[in-house]
């Protein structure tokens, strides 16, 4: 897809608003799942601005962020950068053939006292 | 009939890049009344005011209509203009085809067409204009500052040094306001106390200068030139002619755990106290929400060891009356409350602090004597964080803090990180920024010493998280240049809060009818031309009221409204607006509707003998305009059961014309 | 025949203090309206007399609209609040005439608010020019 | 007093006791749950998207249910409820709800009133009418509350405490006779679903939550999340992770009946 269709198309998924972003990192400061990822929250935000999104849809970035949130209550500027990694991920995993999880890894993954909710919030995030 | 010229102004391409000037013109020479039309590149320039003047000669002109920017721009040139060429001033209107035209409208058709009509609106109007001459009023010689900081300080003591008698109105026991609390000021690092402090006394000793402590402003009514004010001298329980400061009911007094606000709160004070060593005027006040003397008459202490006996504990709030020809507004600004943003963890330890709370720590006369120790257990902090932007820059859509940079955070946070590396070298400094930003004379200087010859480590980036875990402020941060989430365990974190304007300014502004932006920051008459003046005539303002400022800024501005205030007191007599209400006599039938929402108390009754026709005489009672009282904004006119009132300048047949007009 | 596109015709009173500046801090900010909004200032949204209103659809207005300094912050003290109650009454009786509710309106604009005026009368001319022309009031006879 | 209930289907498996004393001490504070009918998993997290509306379904048919019989809906799993209360925020907007209604063909405007368990006890019952029922009170016990995530954020639609600081939990703790634990991490994810992606990301997380309780001095964490307690008791919590109904159940005397 075209770069600006694809910013249009996330920014219509997320309702968020990259611009309204003044680059203060806080995003990046905040996230707990900073280490694993290969582009941070503010990354996510400045490269969606910038119509650059094909190196985060091929990342192993979107499937790392937590939904912790702790980026949305936190932007000074109200950007919400959590639904932007969000819709990215949906961008990708709603591609056919694209789940990132299926139910042949389940049974692996399993151990006795895993509850359902984690079951279904992964299923929920990694697949369509 | 008018002779009316109409001068059609470019205003560079301000307009003319929207509107086609040259068809304006035209199309406006066919208005009735209208026997010259002219367009020129500027017409407020000399060369553009020479024209008017000419043409009013050569065309024995009547009135004047000026398609230009908006009224509130150059109304009051082109008056005088008019005035020069001859004609009564009030015989100009303006179209404003700028701010209301071209800037808002982007294709020239529909801009050209709506200036067209904005005109033919404004000939319409000109046709009914009458001369009207203003009355006059005189100047009450004495000025009000509303406001005892730096900004009122520097404000009364110019208007006092110009031989005007000025009253400062302080809403706390001492004059000072921030300034006094500040330990060293940026970019030359003279201690504040050092150079306030002589102002102080300055303030106290001029014999032009009143000081109303522990006083607000209760009401203002009136205007410019002729305001009268209400002062409430709140009881302080301490007559103040007759203490002499000396401190003996301070330190005999056994309510000692008051959290000392002058310290904000970081140590304490007595019931009975004197807030500072340097405070003026130096007189105890007591706290009555902590005096036990005053809540159910168990003590009486101070007024036992006091030997001048000054102590009244039956004092009462007092108000006071009192004439000002004009106002200065200084009410200051405060930092903003923290708690919304409480993953700094302000709420959550004493080692987090605020930049002013930092100033105290490190003041000689603050509660540590000026060694910097950390809050919570008192030992000296080794590893110290700041956050800038605590609060400013805040977009509203994300429902905490403010929009606006607060303009000081950044030269103060350089300040006290280079100040702390110099007393401390074995501190490590950081500063988390967003953007530095230094516009000043020699303040990006003073930033890059502190980087550069104090070593205080800058880090582009946001802190996210502060964690209080043991002895240690666990903090995760950004550090973007290096694309890094980094964590510091620090002894002290300083946020360098969002500054607002004083909780007192709202309520002032409403009384004084001075208009306030979003933020509550007062507005000025103009942006640019007029930044020391409310847009309500005869209140000025100085200092942080109107936006943030840094101490030269402030001083600049107060000096700059002292400046107004003496142009304005030096006058004898001013020219009042002449547009107010008249009334009709022939039409009166003396309901008193006029009387009744007349917001100023202009308008009296009085019996007068009318002729009628069979040649007996009676007696009727008419409503009378004090045009002096009568501020003009027509409530009176629309009241009126019998349309004998009318509002001169803009009278009902004129609007009604402008109606028409747009209409046609 | 071509059929022009129908463009309201709205009558602003702005006041001096707060709604007109808010109107030229519009300007300053470069925010679009449509053209179709006029304005006319006074000093007071309270010297605004019901007769200009009524004076306006007479004319052929489509839509008028009354703007003035918040309640509280009149630089008269109180005109706003005349302004309310009159204009209360005034458009109670333009309902039992049957001009639409949506062509009258009483906005607060203080001089701070340039975006909210913008939006204002956006906002006010899409409603007018929804409605359509206003025939109930004018009278053809003003029409030369 | 009586609440529509929505359990979640976790709180009918791994998490039976967060739930059965969720019950028990409402009945001894004298409430009344009343368990949806039919009600459908909500799907464990919220799907930010605007442009889905299956992912939202099962959670307005519970709230719709709620409203259609005239009751207030309660939550108890954080999940559950944050869930449940995004979605009934989503439905306030008109152009959303109108989708979701268009395919559930009923009308719902997210106007049902949703609580937590824990926002029942605070603005319902009242801490301290929940104190004067205590019989058993858990004195010197130094619990560390766990809000994680999903209870507190967003704040804009949660609105339940202070994000940054909160006090609700730490409220509850005392109610019971117990002492809270302060510690910084307590509004922190423990890693969430993430643990079935990357343990060791799930692991990093948890350990900084609990190793800062631990550090605070805590010797209990209790929390109203089955996947909170998880993540934190797998990754080695040093001190043992409870429900805090279980610890409400236990003050009130009601756990073992």
């Amino acid at each position: 897809m075209d770069n600006n269709l694809l910013k249009e198309e996330l920014i219509r998924i997320s309702g968020a608003k990259p611009v309204k972003c003044m680059s203060c990192g806080k995003c990046s400061a905040t996230c707990p799942a900073y280490e694993q990822m290969e582009y941070h929250p503010h990354q996510f935000v400045n490269m969606i601005a910038n119509g650059d999104i094909e190196p985060l849809l091929n990342s192993k970035s979107i499937y790392k962020c937590l939904t912790c949130f702790a980026c949305v209550d936190r932007c000074p500027r109200g950007v919400e950068p959590a639904k932007l990694v969000e819709a990215v991920r949906l961008v990708s995993v709603r591609k056919q053939g694209n789940n990132h999880l299926t139910a042949n890894d389940i049974p692996q993954l399993l151990d006795e006292e895993i509850p359902q909710q984690a079951l279904v919030s992964a299923f929920r995030k990694y697949t369509k | 009939m008018q002779r009316i010229g109409v001068f059609v102004c470019w205003c560079g391409s301000n307009i003319a890049g929207t509107v086609d000037v040259k068809a304006v013109a035209e199309a406006l020479k066919n208005e009735p009344g209208v026997v010259y039309s002219a367009n020129y590149q500027y017409m407020c320039s000399q060369a553009g005011q020479n024209m008017i003047i000419e043409a009013v000669k050569e065309h024995k002109l009547t009135g004047i209509v000026v398609c230009s920017c908006s009224p509130r721009m150059h109304e009051a040139t082109f008056r005088k203009t008019a005035e020069a060429a001859g004609l009564n001033p009030y015989m100009v209107e303006i179209a404003n085809i700028r701010e209301q035209c071209s800037w808002v409208h982007k294709d020239m058709a529909t801009g050209t067409e709506k200036a067209i009509i904005l005109g033919k609106a404004a000939v319409a109007k000109v046709n009914l204009n009458a001369p009207l001459t203003p009355g006059e009023s005189p100047v009450t010689k004495r000025a009000l500052v509303i406001g005892g900081g730096i900004a009122g300080i520097q404000t009364a003591l110019d208007i006092a040094e110009a031989g005007f008698p000025v009253d400062i109105v302080e809403k706390n026991p001492t004059i000072g306001g921030k300034m006094a609390q500040l330990d060293k000021t940026f970019p030359t690092l003279d201690c504040a106390a050092c150079i306030l402090t002589p102002k102080m006394v300055d303030v106290a000793q001029h014999e032009k200068i009143r000081i109303f402590s522990y006083s607000e402003v209760e009401d203002v009514t009136g205007f410019v030139g002729n305001f009268d004010v209400k002062i409430k001298k709140r009881a302080r329980f301490v007559k103040e002619d007759v203490c002499t400061g000396c401190g003996a009911c301070v330190e005999k007094c056994p309510m000692k755990k008051i959290p000392n606000e002058f310290n904000l709160g970081m140590n304490n004070r007595t019931a009975i106290y004197i807030p500072f060593a340097q405070a003026v005027p130096k007189v105890a006040t007591i706290d009555a929400n902590a005096c036990n003397m005053i809540k159910n008459g168990k003590c009486g202490i101070c007024s036992k060891v006091c030997t001048a006996g000054a102590i009244d504990y039956t004092q009462k709030d007092e108000i006071i009356s009192e004439k000002y020809g004009a106002i200065v507004v200084a009410t200051g600004f405060n930092p903003i409350s923290m708690d919304k943003f409480d993953e700094f963890a302000y709420n959550q330890s004493k080692d987090v602090i605020t930049s002013l709370e930092f100033e105290r720590l490190t003041n000689a006369a603050g509660p540590t004597a000026g060694k910097l120790l950390r809050p919570s257990d008192l030992e000296h902090p080794h590893t110290i964080v700041f956050v800038q932007c605590v609060g400013s820059r805040c977009a509203s859509c994300a429902e905490k803090g403010k929009e606006y940079c607060s303009k000081i955070c950044c030269m103060y946070t350089a300040k006290h990180a280079m100040l702390t590396r110099d007393k401390y070298p074995d501190t490590e400094v950081y500063v988390f920024y967003i953007d530095v930003r230094t516009p000043g004379k020699n303040f990006d200087e003073f930033y890059r010493r502190a980087v550069e010859e104090y070593g205080v480590k800058y880090i582009k980036g946001m802190v996210g998280k502060v964690s209080p875990e043991g002895k240690k402020l666990k903090v995760q941060a950004s550090d973007l240049l290096n694309n890094k989430q980094i964590k510091i365990d620090a002894d002290l974190v300083v946020l360098a809060a969002a500054i607002e304007p004083d909780k007192s300014a709202r309520p002032l502004a409403t009384k004084l009818t001075a208009s306030m932006d979003t933020n509550d920051f007062f507005t000025e008459a103009h942006p640019k031309l007029r930044p020391v003046e409310s847009p309500t005539a005869g209140v000025f303002l100085s200092g942080a009221c109107q936006g943030p400022k840094d101490i030269p800024e402030t001083v600049s501005q107060a000096s700059a409204a002292a400046a107004k205030v003496i142009g304005l007191l030096v006058k004898d007599k001013l020219k009042g607006n002449p547009c107010v209400a008249r009334s009709n006599e022939l039409m009166c039938n003396g309901c008193s509707s006029c009387e009744r929402v007349c917001p100023y108390g202009a308008i009296t009754y009085e019996d007068k003998e009318f002729r009628m026709p069979d040649r007996t005489t009676k007696v009727r009672r008419i409503a009378k305009v004090n045009p002096a009282v009568c501020q003009g904004c027509g409530a009176c006119t629309v009241a009126c059961p019998s349309g004998a009132m009318d509002l001169q300048g803009f009278a009902n047949n004129q609007i009604m014309a402008e109606v028409d007009a747009i209409c046609k | 025949m071509q059929v022009e596109e129908y463009k309201p015709l709205i009558v602003a009173f702005c006041c001096n203090w707060c709604s007109y500046a808010g109107a030229d801090l519009a300007g300053n900010n470069r925010l679009n309206y449509p053209a179709d909004v006029k304005i006319i200032r006074v000093p007071c949204s309270c010297r605004v007399n019901p007769m200009f209103i009524l004076r306006a659809f007479q004319r052929g207005a489509d839509g008028v609209i009354l703007c003035g300094c918040h309640p509280g912050d009149c630089h008269y003290t109180s005109g706003n609040y005349y302004t309310r109650r009159r204009m209360a009454l005034l458009f109670s009786m333009l309902d039992y005439l049957g001009i639409e509710r949506e062509r009258t309106r009483v906005e607060w604009v203080s001089a701070a608010e340039g975006a909210k005026f913008a939006a204002t009368m956006n906002d006010f001319a899409q409603k007018v020019a929804s409605l359509g022309k206003n025939k109930r009031l004018e009278d053809l006879r003003c029409k030369k | 007093m009586k609440f529509s209930y929505y359990p979640g289907c976790t709180l009918k498996n791994k998490a039976k006791d967060l739930d059965e004393y969720a019950r028990k001490s409402a009945l001894a504070l004298g409430v009344e749950l009343e368990e949806i009918e039919n009600w459908q998993c909500c799907g464990g997290v919220f799907t930010t998207a605007k442009d889905e509306i299956a992912t939202k379904l099962s959670s307005v048919r519970a709230l719709k249910q709620a409203q259609d019989k005239g009751y207030d809906l309660v939550t108890v799993c954080s999940a559950c409820h944050n869930v449940i209360k995004q979605t009934n925020f989503a439905m306030q907007d008109e152009e959303f709800a109108s989708k979701v209604n268009n395919y559930n063909g009923e009308v719902y405007d997210g106007s049902t009133k949703v609580y937590h368990y824990l926002e029942l006890l605070r603005d319902v019952i009242g801490f301290d009418k929940v104190k004067e029922k205590v019989v058993n009170p858990l004195k010197g016990k130094k619990i560390a509350p766990y809000y994680g995530c999903l209870l507190l954020r967003p704040n804009g639609v949660m609105k339940m405490d202070d994000p940054e600081n909160p006090k609700i939990m730490e409220d509850f703790i005392r109610a019971i006779g117990a002492d809270p634990v302060y510690y910084a991490n307590r509004n922190e994810c423990c890693g969430g679903y993430v643990a079935l992606e990357d343990a060791e990301q799930a692991k990093q997380s948890s350990n900084r939550v609990s190793n800062n309780a631990v550090n605070c001095g805590a010797e209990v964490i209790v929390t109203a999340c089955p996947l909170c307690k998880y993540n934190l008791v797998k990754n080695g919590s040093k001190i043992p992770v409870i429900y805090f109904t279980e610890l409400l159940a236990e003050a009130l005397g009601v756990k073992e009946n």
